[in-house]
């Protein structure tokens, strides 16, 4: 409604960074698809297109990484870290959504650590302690080290959807006749529903792309397929690039396909901007 | 298990308070509600009347007292087992249920067979005029048709008390007259007690049959909308009905509640609501009935600083001699700066004591 | 204001959840207090307390990993990543937030890619690109790949910092007299500043800690302190322990200095729960 | 640059036209205000009236349609070099800036030296008694004081043209009621012209010197307060002025204005506002004017439905005989069923057209 329809140097400023973003992101698609490309080609020089397609590098990237095992044991993780996560995450929001307390925001921002430091430093001294422990190299000690993150990450998505919901509502419930656990099943679950789907399809996409505390935590039977992945990096020339393409799109796909399901539960842009929405109740 | 509300005579508040650390945000409210009657408690934000409504509601615990519906002890029953119906401010309806799910929710808690709750939640949607609604979901509705899926909610388990917190204050003017009349006929067909919160003097006048004033915590005044009108017992409460006039007075002479009173040396009459201590004494009078007459005689002269045009009157603001700033009405724009004579209605014009 | 004070149950449960949120930060802080105290001493057993403390390590940390070069090097790459995010992604922000048009969402979801997609995933084929292209190893491929991430978060916090902005605000600025440059100047920069701040510090903690990116793209005279970090963990047992623990703290200290920088600008919870209070204006 | 107060004399509106796509949001606004007037654009939301205000503001374009300031044409110059001075609604002032910068913002921008531009805050923020808030922020402020800075930075550039967007929408009503005397008081005070955006009729009959009624993006009605108040020309406008009555009846007579109308057989005089097609009118009368008398005599015969308190009087709905419902102003409270018979006010008793 207020715009200045005549500067033309802010049109020219606006054009500048439209064509800046979709060149931006033209550019992540070319390279992904090139990616995809190369590990369906048989040979690909400096040509646009590759001499041939074949699918050979994924059977011998099957193979040759053992991708069966390793997804077995990357869902196993993985599935382990969601659950607790969720079991953890969603009632200590709860409390710290509906509950004022002293030190309420301190709380906050130690919880806030674990996502913002980087895994590194705190994921070096917490695998030296696994190990003293003995749970290094166990998938035990994999999934606790893969928990410092994601409980708090859990925690701090719940806490805008709880707030959402009016206590009012809780309070109508009660009113009406419903015990705590009734109300819990009733009113409070469906309507937290949407929200602990997304959190935990995130923490699920970010578990199979952990690699700092994974990679620092793992032994030989506990490695996921981002370890694998960056292992197989690591020691190129060894293995032809295109069977470590082959491997890289495997877990491009993984990672996508969760991550499509994820969204379709909860656009995450909406969890900072949904409050610019008018609540229908 | 729940009271019900075939059986009841009286609700009874005896001595119920409420303290939030050190705060008495609720003091002694002692009450007796008959069946049938419609309460409201009015007064400013903070005055503790949605505190009471909680404590009512069991949504609050208590801090002292007790509540009694005729025989039977309430304040020790947790929420979900006193059984009343209850209109939130915000509606609180269950967003992911339909409206016919919302009305019906109470009924389900109460472990109503289905056919038997399902005729009541139709007799309910009729009550409240929503019958093509009922499947929709509460965030697909107006705001005055949610305000009615709240009502239908409350109303459905037939309970014997109906908790309404300030229920028409998101509606817009037109709307809220309209759901003023609709509670008042729900009301009567109900045949349950009522307890209606606001702060809107309106609202409590139309709708209420006694209307409880509260302020810090305390009740000021308990009377009909006609006695508060007319006869409010406190200065304070005089000013939240709307006696917007303030005039300091030296009381002359006194019979019975009949008073004269010196304002700037004219003399008026009036009626005294309390005692007095001295002669230093404050009038009350609203706008409406200080009237700017066109002859001098036995007006409080003031000079007049703003006018405005409401209609039908004129109402304006003038400054008498002491500097009282004065609300009147008048039949004409008088222009600022011309001097007129106050004419206050001696009915109208009641006296209370300035050491208030 | 809303509580049913009396029941058992639901104060045993929070009290639960309290205690497991409370344990695990006390954990997480033991864990980093035991790297802080090997990295200090002399000869640290299975015993509570090592048996001397010594700045030794730090020395030998120092010279065997060239920290000096080493921290030179970081800086450049992360100021000028965020440099370029805060310049590309603010307008960006800006225009995402004031105009309407079709595909926004679309867009929106687009950004959040960079930002949810494990950075391997597209860091392989962006190396790939980068190292045929000429890039690869040098400081700028390093600075092109981490932008890839930071520029859709610059926007994406910021979006919400803008949106906050009244755009009422902005026509009074034109209404009483300032053009577009001088309401830039006036009242949008000021009213930006602390998103603006909060976001490149965040930036800039994330362009230090990001591993993936920058292992996958650097050469020896652009790696940074983390990647160099992991190098020395992967070849451990060459190097004493304590020297990596020191490290590993250098690498803590930089990192947390950024970031307490950072959450004196912003909380980060209030991107989130921002909206519940009254805007001022 | 900008024009300046000095010199003018008029502001024209000559057809201004705004759409939206294909929807005309204004259509053909043509309108002469003389200086030292108010006028107030009063439609409900929808109407055209923001769009109006954005449009004369230069903050939307016009799609047709020119302004001038007497012979300046003001519609091609960017917003910044008109040098109105705006009123928003939400106030939107700088929340990083001062109240004092805040109110000299304008001066600066425009390059006032600056001794002159402190020594014109200052009388600025003396005009609206703002004295000592001067160093706080926006946000330190309660609603009332905000908007009082939102006046003072409008009214220190001295504009020709002050324009003032719902500015009382978001205070509370006593507030309105102060803060209306204080924008008469300084459009007096300043000389320009001031145009005034609402959707609330007692704002725009207080305030303005004309009212400008638009609907549908269409000018309706103009005219002064009396004018709106007591002759609305449309039957819509009527309804909008608070006509809340609108009785269905039978011309029997005309002479000039006068009229007899026949309502369930009863005879009523009214006075007509517009010609007529056919013998099929409607008959629009407040409910203030449409009393419950004691006898039956030439009264409409309705059968109360509901009754309400207001204070002085009350005030009720009831049924026709032909299914009307009709809002009535009576002495006491009728019981539901009672049949009263309503007699209406000759004199304000409007009647239109019924094929509108």
């Amino acid at each position: 409604m207020v715009s200045n329809e005549k500067s033309v140097g802010s049109r020219l400023w606006i054009f500048a960074v439209w064509a800046t973003t979709i060149f931006f992101i033209i550019n992540l698609f070319g390279i992904i698809a090139a990616v995809v490309t190369s590990s369906f080609a048989t040979r690909w020089l400096r040509a646009w297109f590759p001499d041939g397609f074949t699918t050979k590098w994924y059977f011998s990237a099957w193979a040759e990484f053992q991708l069966g095992d390793l997804l077995i044991v990357t869902f196993q993780i993985v599935f382990a870290v969601v659950f607790l996560s969720g079991l953890i995450g969603v009632p200590a929001a709860y409390a710290m959504a509906r509950r004022n307390f002293p030190g309420k925001q301190i709380v906050l921002l130690l919880l806030l650590l674990p996502l913002l430091v980087p895994p590194v430093t705190f994921g070096i001294p917490l695998a030296t302690v696994l190990y003293k422990s003995g749970l290094g190299g166990t998938m035990f000690g994999v999934i606790l080290a893969n928990l410092v993150p994601t409980v708090p990450f859990v925690i701090l998505v719940m806490i805008p959807f709880i707030e959402q919901i009016d206590p009012r509502v809780e309070a109508a419930a009660r009113v009406f006749g419903a015990g705590t656990f009734r109300m819990f099943i009733h009113v409070l679950l469906p309507l937290l529903l949407p929200g602990v789907l997304a959190s935990l399809l995130l923490v699920l996409v970010r578990t199979i792309a952990m690699f700092e505390l994974t990679f620092l935590t793992a032994g030989p039977t506990s490695q996921t397929l981002v370890v694998a992945l960056y292992y197989a990096v690591f020691a190129a020339g060894v293995r032809a690039v295109q069977s470590i393409d082959a491997m890289a799109v495997v877990y491009m796909v993984t990672t996508l396909i969760w991550l499509v399901i994820a969204l379709r539960f909860v656009n995450p842009t909406q969890m900072v901007t949904r409050a610019k929405q008018q609540p229908a109740h | 298990m729940a009271p019900s509300l075939s059986s009841f005579k009286t609700l009874r508040l005896d001595g119920v308070s409420r303290d939030f650390g050190t705060v008495n945000a609720l003091r002694d409210l002692t009450l007796n509600i008959e069946r049938g009657e419609f309460v409201a408690l009015l007064g400013p934000s903070g005055c503790g009347k949605s505190t009471a409504l909680n404590c009512i509601a069991g949504l609050l615990p208590t801090s002292r007292g007790a509540i009694f519906l005729d025989d039977q002890r309430l304040d020790i029953l947790p929420t979900e087992e006193r059984g009343f119906g209850m209109v939130f401010q915000n509606y609180a309806l269950f967003p992911h249920m339909t409206v016919r799910d919302n009305i019906g929710f109470g009924l389900k808690m109460r472990g109503i067979p289905k056919a038997e709750a399902a005729a009541r939640v139709e007799k309910a949607i009729e009550t409240v005029r929503l019958g093509t609604q009922a499947h929709k979901l509460p965030g697909q509705l107006s705001g005055g048709q949610q305000q009615r899926v709240a009502i239908a909610r409350a109303i459905v388990v037939e309970p014997p008390l109906v908790l309404m917190d300030e229920p028409l204050s998101n509606l817009d003017a037109k709307l809220r007259l309209e759901m003023r009349q609709e509670i008042r006929r729900i009301h009567a067909g109900l045949g349950s007690i009522t307890i209606y919160v606001t702060h809107d003097q309106d609202e409590a006048l139309s709708l209420a049959d006694r209307i409880v004033v509260l302020r810090d915590g305390m009740i000021r005044q308990v009377g009909t909308p006609e006695d508060l009108y007319a006869r409010p017992a406190h200065l304070d409460v005089a000013e939240f009905m709307g006696f917007r006039n303030r005039i300091p007075a030296k009381l002359k002479t006194r019979s019975g509640d009949a008073v004269a009173i010196d304002v700037n040396g004219v003399l008026l009459q009036g009626i005294a609501r309390e005692e007095f201590k001295g002669d230093d004494v404050i009038a009350a009078i609203r706008p409406d009935d200080l009237f700017a007459g066109e002859t001098n005689e036995g007006g409080i002269p003031a000079v007049v600083e703003a006018m405005e045009y409401r209609g039908r009157d004129f109402f304006g603001s003038a400054r008498a001699k002491d500097g009282t700033e004065l609300f009147f009405r008048a039949s004409r724009r008088h222009a600022p700066g011309e001097t007129v004579a106050l004419i206050a209605d001696p009915a109208r014009l009641l006296v209370y004591g300035a050491a208030q």
